[in-house]
């Protein structure tokens, strides 16, 4: 294994405290409970929010803590979520009287921990509500399975709701926001290689030299299907389509989109599978009215890509385009 | 496995068949923390070893403040370190299956063949219904529950022939064979919980970490009676 | 090769093509001269800021152009300093009647390169000044070798000057700037991997799993010294040695640390090595007083991380942050 | 190396030997565009032989468009689009060579070896001055230079011998012979000028890449040469 790592069990508390030492005016790191929060959180005038999940898929969720995004974030360990008393103390230190509105990808895992939390910190008198992101096109929804994933599509969730927040919606209003963005937000992503969880110290799969992944979710795990490497055009055409066809997307429709990459990809590359999606959009009439090209939601060092759709309406348009500070500053 | 007795170092252990278990299923899960952590990145994302070893390590490391008033006040020390240590999904489903256990003894002093069989059926339906699942779903489960029925079926078996009580290290080694069938039979099932869930019919040709992890577990606590008497 | 890439000669071509889709209304592509431009570039109440060099380092440089910034980068193919002629070009495009200012980093192929344009607009009467940019403490200065390099240490230049062009700096008033945050930037960088130009198509060299290269600088080629890997402490102690005792950095200085990422490295990592490095300046008594922890200057996917570190004065400090609005935008 | 010969598919290229040397140039340096790259990648950044390709290929490509009024004016349309369209260190070197060449020759219409060796000082004086670098640096220089120098003895050695004309096949072959022995003789060199300057004594044991092309490259004309006759 190759990375920058003490101790491969303080891979992320350390990753958490050379963050707040980077932000000591606008981020709080409380070790015991493994969390981010902002230094002027809980305030009374707007519902709090935090968001939780595995580590390794920064800069989600621990780099997204600032004005106008979310409150705190709680990340377990690497790919693993949260114990529910690390969700339950994030919960009471932000607790506002507006509200608590807690963001979740859909896993088994991390669904259980926030709805426990979430039970716990009603039993103390906190309001809370949660909402489930799953945007992940790659896995069929039915009463058989656990459901689509949530994955690169929370930024948009988070961007959205943490706008609303800031200009001091009431917890319904903040939820309803939410719950009408992952509505109208579909990804696919696809591996060109596997990653390797520090603790592990190996890859987590092997893939032969001229084979991808596609449909993969954001913890490293396999995806759908094996498939041979392509040229770029032909594998974003598949990650285009499988996106549109979803929800579906329709000729006139104006969207937001994101190309997402999963943490060993250059953004090089990342703007070269932009122009080519973004062409596939026009050719659809598909018109791209806001464009997000970097690293949002990751899977620690694999090389992969995904691509994200918004249906923007005036309402999510705004949202987007409200202002916020959070770690993720360029300059 | 590590060549360490699961009590060495703990003068404070008490030897109650309980905290013996206990100890053991701790101990298993620290020492297994790599061969669980590769069975769950064949079609899962790799931490089930390093979330089990995390968690199970505090338990180990605060053993001797545990109350020991009773066994079930012990269970429930334990269930809520798991809890409120161990992340992933193992976490919420393991830290229900020790406070459901704990639950079921609640009025026991002494325990025996039968309460285990009760602590048993107490954790699984406390799994099943926490992540909504249930035996052919390719989970945990499909090692735990066919091993609780084997056992219930030995116990009823010596008691049927005649027999008072049984002998726990029969009855641990019987068990444990049920979990390994049980586990390998896995190998060819879809998964429709978890993460494998997600990969579809890939998950089919690999056995389920959760239910390896139970038969490990089974098997280690066989030998280790089988040692200890 | 594992990279979203069609025909590796268009690489570069279809990255800026995406770069210019996903920024419609601020940047212009010119790919007669494989160049970007601001939209409204040149203006004549401005000196215009022009850097080249290879492709491959992105974001740097041409993910760098926009208000506060460059008003242009003629990036050459990976690795390869861009043809004169395309510099000349880029020259008369931008050219403002306040004159224009060349940055280069400060290799031989980009310096013949720039000071051949440079003669060549001078001809034509356009004002141009050009300023070298050498902040890599591995190389050794003397006269018998080319001069420092120029790493990621060009962000912090590129940002002073242009956030005094955009003030209305005169030329003379901009180099100054320029050569003084040049002179007063170290930096430092370390490679975990290799990286794979998509033309060549394998790695650039090849590295045991347990073996660094130390003193790398950005274009895939092999650093200073290959060393063991260590854990991240030592590694980070070593390239914060190397910088602090070059200038030197003294006890009581103030300073930027930047945290570099060269592509490979997932930004969770690169925050742990934050973490630590500041740790160690405080030891020292260097006072960070601001903070850059992601991807400036990389080297296509090469897995590593550069340190730099700027001693800031109080024009430094202002300029550094006055507003900006470039392609790497967040949100 | 590519089988073509390198005036195959081209009418219009006159057969003077300074397009048939200039057109060998082109085409070796598109036929080893793999292997220029590799020795680049050494201690390199890899992209030599992309470079050398990209630009070469569009002399092939444009090559019937060239000015033909005289040697000189044709080498300077060759020069120009090297400078325009070769990026690195090689697209200013290369184009100040050929440019630098075409001036060594601005008065002639016919040329001979002597006018070879005329144009070849010009060349490297132009990438001395250019890249401000000499013989001992380890660059193309190392074999361009002691090329150049056996060129010009050979020349000598012929007249004194009485021969009037030496024979071209054979000046070739020489000058192939001493660039061969020269590139090699960068191996154990320490990089004072080029990228591979900057990895210090890690440069000793591998030639210069560019020091190995003019060995190539020479060779495929010595070699294109004798073929012709
Ligand atoms: N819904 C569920 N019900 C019962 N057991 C489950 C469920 N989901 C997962 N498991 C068990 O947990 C194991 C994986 O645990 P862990 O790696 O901690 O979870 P994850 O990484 O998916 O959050 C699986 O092998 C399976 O046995
Ligand atoms: N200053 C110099 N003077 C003469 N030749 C040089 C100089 N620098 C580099 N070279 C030659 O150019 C070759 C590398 O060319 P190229 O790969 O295009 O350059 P780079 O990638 O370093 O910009 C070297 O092998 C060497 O022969
Ligand atoms: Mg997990
Ligand atoms: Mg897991
Ligand atoms: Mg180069
Ligand atoms: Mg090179």
């Amino acid at each position: 294994m190759k990375k920058f790592v003490n101790d491969p069990k303080n891979y992320v508390p350390e990753m958490l405290q050379g963050l707040a030492l980077a932000n000591p005016d606008s981020l709080r790191y409380v070790p015991e409970y493994n969390l981010i929060m902002r230094a002027d959180a809980p305030r009374a005038d707007k519902v709090s929010l935090v968001q939780g999940s595995g580590s390794g898929h920064e800069p989600a969720h621990v780099m997204s803590v600032g004005r106008g995004m979310l409150d705190a974030a709680c990340p377990g360990d690497v790919f693993a979520a949260p114990p529910t008393d690390y969700v339950y103390e994030t919960v009471k230190l932000v607790a506002s009287p507006k509200g608590v509105l807690l963001l979740v990808n859909n896993y088994t895992g991390d669904r259980m921990a926030f709805e426990m939390a979430e039970e716990l910190a009603e039993a103390d008198g906190i309001t809370v509500r949660t909402l489930a992101i799953d945007d992940d096109v790659s896995v069929q929804d039915s009463t058989y399975t656990v459901g689509r994933r949530g994955v690169a599509g929370n930024f948009f969730v988070m961007k959205a709701v943490g706008a609303a927040a800031e200009r001091g919606a009431d917890l319904g209003e903040v939820y309803r926001i939410g719950a009408k963005v992952n509505s109208v937000t579909r990804t696919m992503g696809m591996a060109l290689t596997a990653c390797t969880p520090p603790a592990k110290g190996s890859p987590l799969f092997e893939l032969p030299d001229d084979e991808i992944e596609m449909g993969v979710g954001i913890h490293g795990e396999p995806g759908r299907r094996r498939e041979k490497l392509r040229p770029a055009d032909e594998m974003v055409r598949e990650l285009v389509t499988a996106v549109v066809d979803d929800l579906p997307y329709t000729s006139g429709d104006g969207v937001a989109l994101m190309v997402n990459g999963l943490g060993g990809t250059p953004i090089g590359e990342l703007y070269l599978v932009y122009g080519l999606a973004h062409r596939q959009l026009a050719e659809r009439g598909i018109e791209i009215r806001r464009s997000y090209v970097g690293e949002y939601c990751t899977s620690l060092d694999m090389a992969g890509a995904s691509i994200t759709l918004v249906r923007l309406d005036d309402e999510i348009s705004d949202l987007l385009a409200a202002p916020a500070e959070i770690p993720l500053r360029v300059f | 496995m590590s060549a360490t007795s699961p009590t060495a170092g703990s003068e404070s252990t008490g030897n109650s068949d309980l905290e013996f278990v206990v100890r053991t299923i701790a101990q298993t899960a620290v020492d297994n923390e790599r061969e669980f952590g590769e069975l769950d990145a064949v079609v899962g994302d790799g931490d089930f070893g390093y979330s089990l070893a995390r968690g199970f390590e505090i338990v180990l490391a605060d053993w001797d403040t545990f109350d020991r008033s009773s066994p079930s006040a012990f269970l429930k020390k334990v269930a809520l370190v798991i809890s409120k240590r161990v992340g992933g999904t193992s976490g919420p489903l393991w830290g229900t299956a020790f406070l459901r256990a704990a639950g079921a003894i609640s009025d026991r002093a002494e325990l025996d063949g039968t309460d285990a069989v009760a602590m048993l059926r107490a954790a699984a339906e406390g799994i099943k219904v926490r992540g909504r699942s249930d035996l052919g779903d390719k989970t945990l489960l499909d090692a735990l529950i066919p091993m609780t029925d084997a056992l219930e079926e030995e116990i009823r078996a010596v008691r049927t022939g005649g027999g008072a009580v049984a002998d726990p290290v029969r009855l641990a080694r019987v068990a444990a064979s049920a979990a390994r069938t049980a586990a390998d039979a896995t190998t060819p099932m879809l998964a429709r919980r978890g993460r494998p869930s997600y990969t579809g019919e890939r998950s089919i040709g690999s056995p389920d970490a959760g239910a390896v992890a139970i038969a490990v577990i089974a098997e280690r606590i066989a030998d280790e009676w089988a040692r200890r008497t």
